[in-house]
């Protein structure tokens, strides 16, 4: 393809204001059709990602390599899928959302992923710290938007107010943090910092580590990393549902690129880097720990997935800690890959069953497997490659990060691993055990779905499978194995 | 600028930083911000960065503040009542400023050339708002992309956010 | 010729698909059995026993960089194995009871967890060999969580969680053995592991490392002492046809597992863990059978006597030569038919009495003789009597740990515990003796005069189990020669 | 003389005052004031260290773009949060971090 | 005539087979196949034992390193033994028709026996150790099966279980045996190991253990003490069981294999002390034991052990031929006491105590007459069969005196018991209903009787046993000997006739001998407080401490942690921005450089 590739985030954003556009001209009709035009549009550039090929961008801050292209498709997936759900939600929203027509504010709900989904985008390809910045402020602020989009709900409203200032404190940091990185290395761009890294005087190495650090830290936010996770449980429960997928998926997935960018240009420096890695080793190690052990108790679902966000940023970070393996990139990519259709398989359930049974807790799931067995089996495809069990996605990423961890002898993080497995075969499979064993409440009735969300469901279980039992759709999608 | 000028504008941020978080009252507290964001302003000029330190008090002197302002006397906010203080929280809360602190002094005193004195600039026929022009339309021409899809969110949030309930 | 492996797992999933989209449960359950049993048996009996090696290959590559192939085949082991599973599935599935609500799921479960077994044992691809078994774990917490008796759900959390632990032990196990050799040479490809195992490439230092895990984790799958609690219960637990397919094949994963990866890619690892091994199947044979003397009811001592008869297995492998390996091989196979059946039969005295336990039951044989005689059979073969498979290979496992010792030398440990083990018959007979005496001895209770004699499904899958023990038990070379030269590869 | 230490710890000196006050104030308008001053306490040693790096008797205007970046976002940031807040205020009648707790375990 | 090894070993198998699955509800039939294949194999028996000597095999398992064989070894010993196994069996086998003629379970039982004649048949061909372990397994549960064939009683299954795990255990020792012998000498096969064993320079301690391990079969098999106590148990059978299984042929069995494998004990004079003494001592216990049971079977099983005892004695005097010759005279006369034991139980209901019977000799003839000939021999009373071989056992102990006196005294004691019985049970006035309303019993019961009675008077005479077996020479003066030897038998004879003649219950009380030492008391005890005890030790220590405590323990551990991180997230957001300040203070100290 020979179009730019700065000009997909411009149709992504061109898309979304086309959304707003009309979304004021729309006096009485149904907003839903915006939703299915933001998935068109977005379906479309999926496809020219799918076609295009990495290559020179032309810009000093903006890359277009495999890395990039993979996550921006997982942007563009995500969002597709948020859409989805937040049709399914839509109801719930204008619940919350009191206005002069029923459905005022909708469009607006379906326009914010769309931008948020060019920032993604942006972020992707971003290697310059400015960039990295914006495209991160962008996310995060329609974030706040979105999360407390159901100005009525309480709970939403809460969840926005923590999420704004926990995540402007991180912001904080992270600015800190890029200060004294462009103070030592006198560069913002990564590909330069990595240049010039080894030069940089023992004196001012405390200094770069405690810049690194601090944006670490930052990083840590946005992808759920203990202790800078306890955002996630609340945030979570109190948004929107659609966007708790997202930001569990979106905003994590971005996250990574940006972290394995910056751990990996950090490499060329060992004395930085390698302590860059154990701060990372003890990140992962807390994040494996809180996430899996607190998921333990839940009884709501949607603080049962926050946890388990955490958990598997805690998997992802042991990739992250091997960074010096051959397929430590590859197994970020595969891991979130799979996080990113088993997590949003378990919300667009979620968001179909709490939508008709009026809340998310697990007993609200009560046999579901006798109600709506295809849903239950959804949700059941979804558990399972949540806890990693074989011929899933999941269980290729668990299979990878262990791989890499091998690779370079992390075992305390392999023994972790191996206990928080078994936690996480417990209360993933509490929900299956809700599912199947306990009988339905009375009087309850099938669960309608949408032919949309219905279809959305089988592709993401199929693609589950497929990517369990053929790998190699996994190793595709990054040829040169690290970003 | 000379050293002396430098400690007192120092010493008004910093007390009135303080401030801020000092005074119950919150209208006390947005001015005090004021006040310390303008002797940032001025350190930023001591640092021969003109254009950011107008930045400073057009953006944040002005329009942050007043929005800040704004919002509390929409709110009609009181003083905050003496509450009794956690003290393990507080205590907790200083360890970990104090630590901070201690962490960014060993930093910044490690750091090579730190002890010395600014080289001296050449005064060209630029401005300083020329080179960061310069630089923000070509190197960071996508970055201002950026930022423009960001204040567009922000709008569109603060209308979702705000917008009046219409029965 | 090559594509029949396939069947024997594709069958039951194919099945298992359309069960849970609809087609009669019952029916299509069995023909998908009987397939996989008809392409097992002629596979096991078209394997050639001249030519040795790996048999009815067939590979798709998946992933060339790391060598990772959808890659099955069998040797005579894995033959012998798949023709247990097939075996034990049909029978499961036969005399699978009625199920009032949600017969499809059960009957798919059933399937899942046989084509779980079935296509672990046919891979040739470390992969896939680990994936196929873990597919098993799902249904079966399924089944005893929604079918099973008594405490089921603490069951059925306690298996899945102590089986989901030791599979990832072992996963790390197994991505140790990947990593062993230099990053050229690394493949997922058993065979080639093999080859390269005959190099020496996994000799190095991190090779005991990797061994001690496979260990752990393989025995933790097969309830080596002290990781065994999860067994009894659950297969007391378990529904009838659960408790049949985990104790009797799925379980054999693990001693599998030992056999094709373990042992002969890290013989010298084997050796420097034996006595390790050798404690810890003391504590299977010893004290878990002294623990199954005091069981009282019957569906825990069959639980703990499984566990037990383990020690058998691994005293095989420990010895590591080719009598006891064989040995291991054969009693893996006759102890899944022989406890297959006897769990088989536990179910039915409980469907049709409500209790398993000793104080209530007795007499029953006058109520029930052909189910009586057969119960008889399962337990002779249980004990080691010969005729039954049971006992040629426990007698090679005896055989096996002797001839670990220069002649006329003090007792080594080989011996001493092949001497328990020896000593582990006499338990062994003396709590399955108490249990026939107890149930279907003495005089019968007024109460259980109107207990019927079995129904014809579960006779006939009880004597499809029975038969094959005793046919494999006066014949044991057709399981031995298929399987000998396989071990002789590795095992002096 | 005026050094670049003094700068930084000036800077870290109001960032940790931006931060005793997220941390002590109870009033989320106040907190996020707070947080305003922890964002100018980086852009102070930004601006420090962009002076301090002189290329061609220039300094590095980098750091100056960064930091101008980051004064825009904050103000956006500033906008949309207070938008927020006083949502909240309105659904609960409150700003206080201390009645903002039903979610939680 | 190669084959014929085979066929006397496959008929019976044959049969059972085809009961088992086919003839099962025609009971008859079934009866009559069973008979049939017994015939076949006495058939080729007798062909056999005209043969020649020949030995056979195929491998049954086969590793290359490793063969378990499966064959033949034809020699005087195997003839004798067949001869004596099948034939003493197919008599037992037609009795068997009269007397299981109205059971139910009558297949069940033939197929027993066809079982038992398969396995008693193999282990006399068996050619190996393993061959013959296998089927030693295989009498086990033949023996087990027809023990407990009313299994709806409670007795006889608890009896078919002692049975089988006393087997067992003797079996242990015998496996162990066999696994020593073998890593010591690398094969298993009779025939290379009688001329290997001795040449081999094995430790000798090693080979004495190795040899007593083996005897160990024989001390389960031929119940000796201390695992003798199943035999009188396994009286709860059917008679036939108990005259074929339990008298005749298979406690024989260890009798027969000591003498097979009595390469092992010659060179080993500990070891054969050791089986003489178990042997003497079995003797005497038993023949205590049976002076004061009150049940006929009872008293005959005691006599069994008492004179399986006497054998061992003679293997371990190192004079097998005469354990086998004794075996030989034994194997018809305790068959004929017990057939007839079985016509007089059969003939009263079922009535076993010898003081519910008397005066059986006019109403039952025939049993009188050939129960008093198999008397008469067991007793060793001259010329009939028992005298000659027990005097052969004598004669061999001439040179111990110890054992001399103690064999000396188990056959006053036999005269004593057997007097007691006969005298008890079929003189004098009958004492019951069922012993006045007794009748003979049919011919299918009474031809085998007579048939029997025959060896039992004839066998002894040299003349006629050294056609069958090599009698052994008499060493050293036998006239001393069988001086002693009629010296005790007339003395016990008379003294039982003269006490027990016209009595109504036993006069003589001694509560030691009635209960059998009390051993039963002191293993069940021992059981409770040993097997039992660790047993339920360790189902406690698996359930509650290993399952209970450990892994319910760390499980709950892991829970508990995580319900505890829980109350981190306790919602209060200033808590959270302080744990996030704490979290990057612990990752700056944690990870920083060091300090100049």
């Amino acid at each position: 393809m020979t179009m730019p590739p700065v000009l997909l985030e411009l149709f992504v954003l061109a898309l979304g204001i086309v959304m707003l556009v009309l979304e004021s001209f729309a006096e009485t009709r149904d907003r839903k059709v915006f939703a299915i035009i933001g998935i068109v549009g977005l379906a479309l550039v999926f496809l020219f990602l799918q076609v295009s090929a990495p290559g020179p961008s032309g810009m000093v801050s903006y890359v277009m390599d495999w890395p990039a292209i993979f996550f921006k498709k997982v942007s563009v997936l995500t969002t597709i899928v948020v859409l989805i759900m937040s049709i399914d939600y839509a109801d719930t929203i204008t619940r919350f959302l009191p206005g002069r027509s029923p459905q005022s504010g909708l469009g607006e709900f379906f326009a914010l992923p769309v931008l948020t989904c060019a920032g993604m985008m942006w972020m992707s390809s971003a290697i310059d710290f400015i960039l990295i910045f914006v495209s991160l402020e962008l996310v995060t602020i329609s974030f706040y938007v979105l999360v407390a989009f159901m100005r009525r709900n309480a709970a939403s409203l809460e969840a926005g107010v923590k999420y704004l200032i926990l995540s402007a404190l991180s912001t904080g940091f992270t600015v800190y943090g890029i200060t004294w990185i462009y103070g030592v290395t006198q560069q913002t761009n990564l590909t330069q910092i990595q240049q010039v890294l080894p030069s940089v005087p023992l004196d001012n190495q405390p200094g770069l580590l405690f810049g690194a650090l601090l944006v670490l830290v930052g990083l840590g936010f946005k992808i759920a990393a203990a202790p800078f996770q306890f955002w996630v449980p609340d945030v979570y429960q109190g948004a929107p549902t659609p966007i708790t997928a997202f930001l569990s998926v979106g905003s994590k997935a971005v996250g990574f690129i940006v972290l394995l960018r910056v751990v990996l240009s950090f490499q060329s420096l060992p004395a930085v880097g390698d302590r860059l890695i154990s701060a990372i080793t003890f990140l992962a190690a807390v994040t494996l720990i809180y996430g899996n052990l607190a998921a333990l108790p839940q009884t709501n679902f949607k603080r049962l997935l926050a946890y388990s966000s955490v958990g598997h940023a805690g998997y992802l970070l042991i990739a992250v800690a091997a960074i010096g393996a051959r397929d430590s990139g590859l197994a970020v990519v595969v891991y979130l890959a799979a996080y990113l259709l088993m997590t949003l398989l378990s919300f667009l359930i979620l968001v179909i069953v709490s939508t008709h049974s009026q809340g998310d807790d697990i007993v609200h799931f009560n046999g579901l497997g006798k109600r709506s067995p295809f849903l239950a089996f959804g949700l059941l495809v979804a558990m399972m490659s949540l806890a990693g069990v074989p011929l899933t996605a999941g269980f290729l990423g668990k299979f990878l990060v262990f791989k890499v961890a091998f690779e370079t002898r992390q075992f305390f993080l392999i023994a972790l691993g191996i206990l928080t497995v078994g936690c996480g075969f417990y209360f993933y499979l509490k929900v299956v055990k809700a599912m199947y064993w306990q009988p339905a409440p009375p009087n309850v009735t099938a669960i309608p779905i949408s032919r949309l969300s219905l279809v959305a469901m089988w592709v993401m279980v199929v693609l589950i499978f497929a990517l369990g039992i053929f790998p190699q759709f996994a190793t595709g999608l990054l040829p040169s194995t690290s970003p | 600028m000379s050293p002396l000028l430098f400690w007192i504008f120092a010493a008004i941020m910093l007390v009135f930083g303080g401030m801020v978080v000092i005074h119950r009252n919150p209208v006390a507290s947005a001015l005090s911000l004021v006040v310390s964001f303008l002797a940032l302003a001025a350190l930023f000029v001591s640092l021969d960065a003109y254009f950011i330190g107008v930045i400073q008090i057009l953006v944040y002197a002005g329009a942050v503040m007043v929005l800040f302002l704004f919002i509390i006397m929409l709110l009609d906010l009181k003083a905050e009542l003496r509450r009794r203080p956690n003290l393990p929280a507080v205590c907790g809360g200083f360890v970990v400023i104090f630590l901070f602190i201690v962490a960014i002094a060993e930093v910044s005193f490690r750091f090579q050339g730190g002890d010395a004195s600014f080289q001296p600039i050449a005064q060209g026929p630029q401005g300083d708002i020329w080179h960061v022009g310069m630089i923000l339309f070509q190197r960071y021409n996508i970055a201002l992309q950026v930022v423009g899809t960001l204040i567009l969110v922000a709008s569109i949030g603060v209308v979702v956010l705000s917008k009046r309930e219409l029965k | 010729m090559n594509l029949l492996i396939h069947l024997t797992y594709l069958a039951p999933i194919v099945a298992a698909v359309g069960i849970l989209l609809g087609l009669q449960p019952r029916r299509t359950a069995t023909y998908a059995a009987l397939i996989a049993l008809v392409s097992a048996l002629v596979v096991f009996l078209g394997y050639s026993r001249a030519q040795a090696g790996f048999q009815f290959e067939s590979a798709i590559p998946l992933v060339p960089s790391w060598d990772l192939k959808f890659f099955v085949g069998v040797d005579g082991l894995s033959a012998t194995l798949l023709l247990l599973t097939s075996i034990v599935e049909l029978a499961a599935v036969w005399l699978a009871p009625t199920v009032e609500s949600g017969e499809n799921p059960y009957y798919a479960c059933i399937l899942l967890i046989a084509a779980g077994a079935a296509g672990a044992f046919a891979s040739l691809d470390l992969f896939f060999f680990y994936a196929f078994h873990e597919l098993a774990l799902i249904p079966t917490f399924l089944m005893i969580g929604i079918w099973g008796l008594g405490n089921r759900q603490s069951v059925a959390w306690k298996i899945t969680i102590y089986l989901s632990v030791g599979s990832i032990i072992l996963l790390v196990g197994l991505i140790g053995l990947y990593l062993l050799p230099p990053p050229q040479a690394r493949t997922f490809d058993i065979v080639k592991l093999q080859q390269l195992a005959s190099t020496g490439a996994f000799a190095g230092s991190g090779s005991k490392s990797v061994f001690i895990l496979l260990l752990i984790g393989f025995g933790i799958l097969v309830s080596l002492f002290p990781f065994h609690t999860w067994a009894p219960q659950a297969y007391a637990s378990a529904p009838v046809p659960v408790a049949m397919l985990h104790a009797g094949v799925l379980k054999k994963f693990g001693l599998y597992g030992l056999l094709r990866v373990a042992l002969p890619m890290m013989p010298e690892a084997a050796r420097h863990w034996a006595p390790l091994l050798l404690i810890l199947l003391a504590g299977n044979l010893l004290y878990v059978g002294m623990a199954t003397i005091s069981q009282k009811q019957l569906d825990l001592t069959l639980g703990y006597s499984s566990v037990m008869h383990m020690g058998y297995i691994f005293l095989g492998i420990a010895s590591y030569n080719v009598i006891g390996l064989n040995g291991a091989a054969l009693l893996m196979l006759a102890h899944g038919l022989s406890i297959a059946a006897l769990f088989a039969m536990c179910g039915e005295i409980r469907r049709q009495t409500g209790t398993v336990n000793y104080l209530d039951l007795g007499g029953l044989g006058t109520s029930m003789p052909t189910l009586c005689f057969i119960f008889g059979l399962a337990t002779f073969a249980s004990i080691g009597l010969p005729g039954f498979a049971n006992f040629a290979s426990e007698l090679l496992i005896f055989f096996g740990a002797f001839k670990n010792s220069a002649p006329g030398a003090p007792l080594n440990e080989f011996q001493i515990v092949g001497t328990i083990a020896l000593w582990g018959v006499v338990i062994s007979t003396v709590y399955m003796l108490r249990a026939y005496r107890a149930i279907f001895m003495g005089e019968r209770q007024a109460r259980w005069q109107y207990v019927k004699d079995m129904p014809m499904n579960l006779g006939w899958a009880v004597i499809l189990l029975v038969g094959a023990l005793l046919v494999f038990g006066l014949l044991p070379r057709t399981v031995l020669d298929a399987v000998e030269p396989g071990i002789r590869l590795f095992a002096k | 003389m005026v050094t670049l230490n003094d700068y930084l710890i000036v800077s870290g000196i109001l960032f940790a005052i931006g931060f005793a006050g997220v941390l002590l104030r109870r009033n989320v308008i106040i907190i996020f004031m707070a947080l305003e001053l922890m964002l100018n306490a980086a852009n102070l040693s930004l601006i420090g260290f962009a002076r301090y790096n002189v290329h061609d008797r220039l300094p590095d205007y980098n750091g100056q773009v960064l930091a101008f970046f980051i004064i825009t976002v904050a103000a956006a940031e500033v906008t949309v949060g207070l938008a927020i807040i006083v949502a909240l205020f309105r659904a609960r009648q409150t700003t206080h971090v201390e009645d903002i707790n039903t979610l939680k375990f | 005539m190669n084959s014929s090894p085979w066929i006397i070993l496959l008929a019976p198998f044959i049969a059972t087979f085809v009961i088992t699955l086919i003839t099962e509800r025609f009971k008859k039939l079934s009866s009559y196949i069973s008979v049939g294949a017994v015939a076949i194999s006495f058939v080729f028996s007798v062909f056999v034992f005209f043969g020649h000597d020949t030995s056979g095999s195929f491998n049954w398992i086969d590793l290359g390193v490793f063969q378990v064989k499966i064959g033949y070894l034809v020699n005087d010993l195997t003839k004798l033994m067949l001869l004596v196994v099948s034939g003493v069996g197919l008599l037992i086998h037609i009795y068997s028709i009269g007397y299981m003629a109205d059971d139910s379970g009558r297949s069940r039982y033939f197929a027993g026996l066809s079982l038992f004649m398969f396995s008693m048949l193999g282990i006399v061909l068996a050619d190996n150790f393993i061959m013959m372990f296998i089927f030693w397994e295989l009498v086990g549960v033949s023996s087990y099966l027809l023990i407990g064939h009313w299994y709806f009683r409670p007795a006889p299954p608890d009896a078919a279980n002692k049975a089988f795990l006393a087997n067992r255990i003797g079996d242990f020792g015998f496996m162990l045996g066999i696994l020593l012998v073998w890593s010591a000498s690398g094969t298993v096969s009779f025939g290379a190991l009688s001329q290997h064993w001795s040449t081999l320079g094995l430790d000798p301690t090693f080979m004495t253990v190795t040899a007593l391990l083996i005897f160990c079969g024989a001390v389960g098999k031929s119940a000796q003490f201390p695992l003798h106590v199943w035999l009188p148990d396994a009286m709860e059978g059917p008679t036939p069981v108990s005259a074929l299984i339990h008298a005749a042929t298979m406690v024989a069995a260890g009798v027969f294999m000591l003498t097979r494998t009595f390469f092992l004990f010659q060179h080993s004079p500990i070891a054969l002390t050791v089986v003489l003494w178990i042997g003497l001592l079995t003797s005497l216990l038993a023949a205590l034991m049976a002076t004061q049971q009150d049940d006929i079977k009872r008293i005959l099983a005691y006599s069994t052990l008492s004179q399986l005892g006497l054998m061992v004695a003679a293997i371990g005097l190192a004079v097998p031929q005469a354990a086998m010759f004794h075996l030989f005279t034994h194997a018809f006369f305790k068959a004929l006491l017990f057939l007839g034991a079985g016509s007089v139980i059969h003939s009263l209901h079922h009535e076993q105590n010898i003081w519910q019977m008397g005066g059986l000799r006019e109403k039952m003839p025939r049993t009188f007459w050939t129960f008093l000939i198999g008397t008469l021999a067991l007793i060793a009373c001259p010329p009939f069969a028992g005298f000659w071989s027990k005097d052969a056992i004598l004669a061999s102990a001439s040179g111990n005196t110890p054992a001399f006196l103690a064999i000396a005294a188990v056959t006053f004691l036999t005269a004593f018991y057997m007097a007691r019985l006969f005298v008890v049970a079929f003189l004098g006035e009958p004492r019951s209903d069922h012993a006045r309303h007794a009748h003979e019993s049919p011919p299918v019961m009474t031809i085998p009787l007579l048939l029997l009675a025959i060896p039992a008077c004839l066998a002894g005479f040299p003349f006629v046993a050294s056609f069958f077996i090599r009698v052994p020479e008499h060493e050293g003066s036998p006239l001393g000997a069988i001086a002693v030897s009629l010296l005790a038998f007339a003395v016990g004879a008379a003294g039982g006739f003269y006490l027990y003649r016209d009595r109504n219950k036993d006069e003589i009380d001694i509560p030691l001998f009635e209960h059998k030492f009390y051993i039963d008391e002191f293993y069940s005890s021992l059981i409770k407080w040993t097997v039992d005890l660790l047993a339920n030790i360790s189902g406690f220590f698996d359930r509650w401490v290993i399952d209970g405590t450990i892994v319910r323990g760390l499980g709950g551990l892991t829970w508990g942690s995580g319900f505890a991180l829980r109350f981190l997230q306790i919602g209060n957001l200033q808590a959270y921005a302080f744990l996030f300040g704490a979290g990057v203070i612990l990752l700056l100290y944690l990870v920083k450089f060091p300090t100049k």
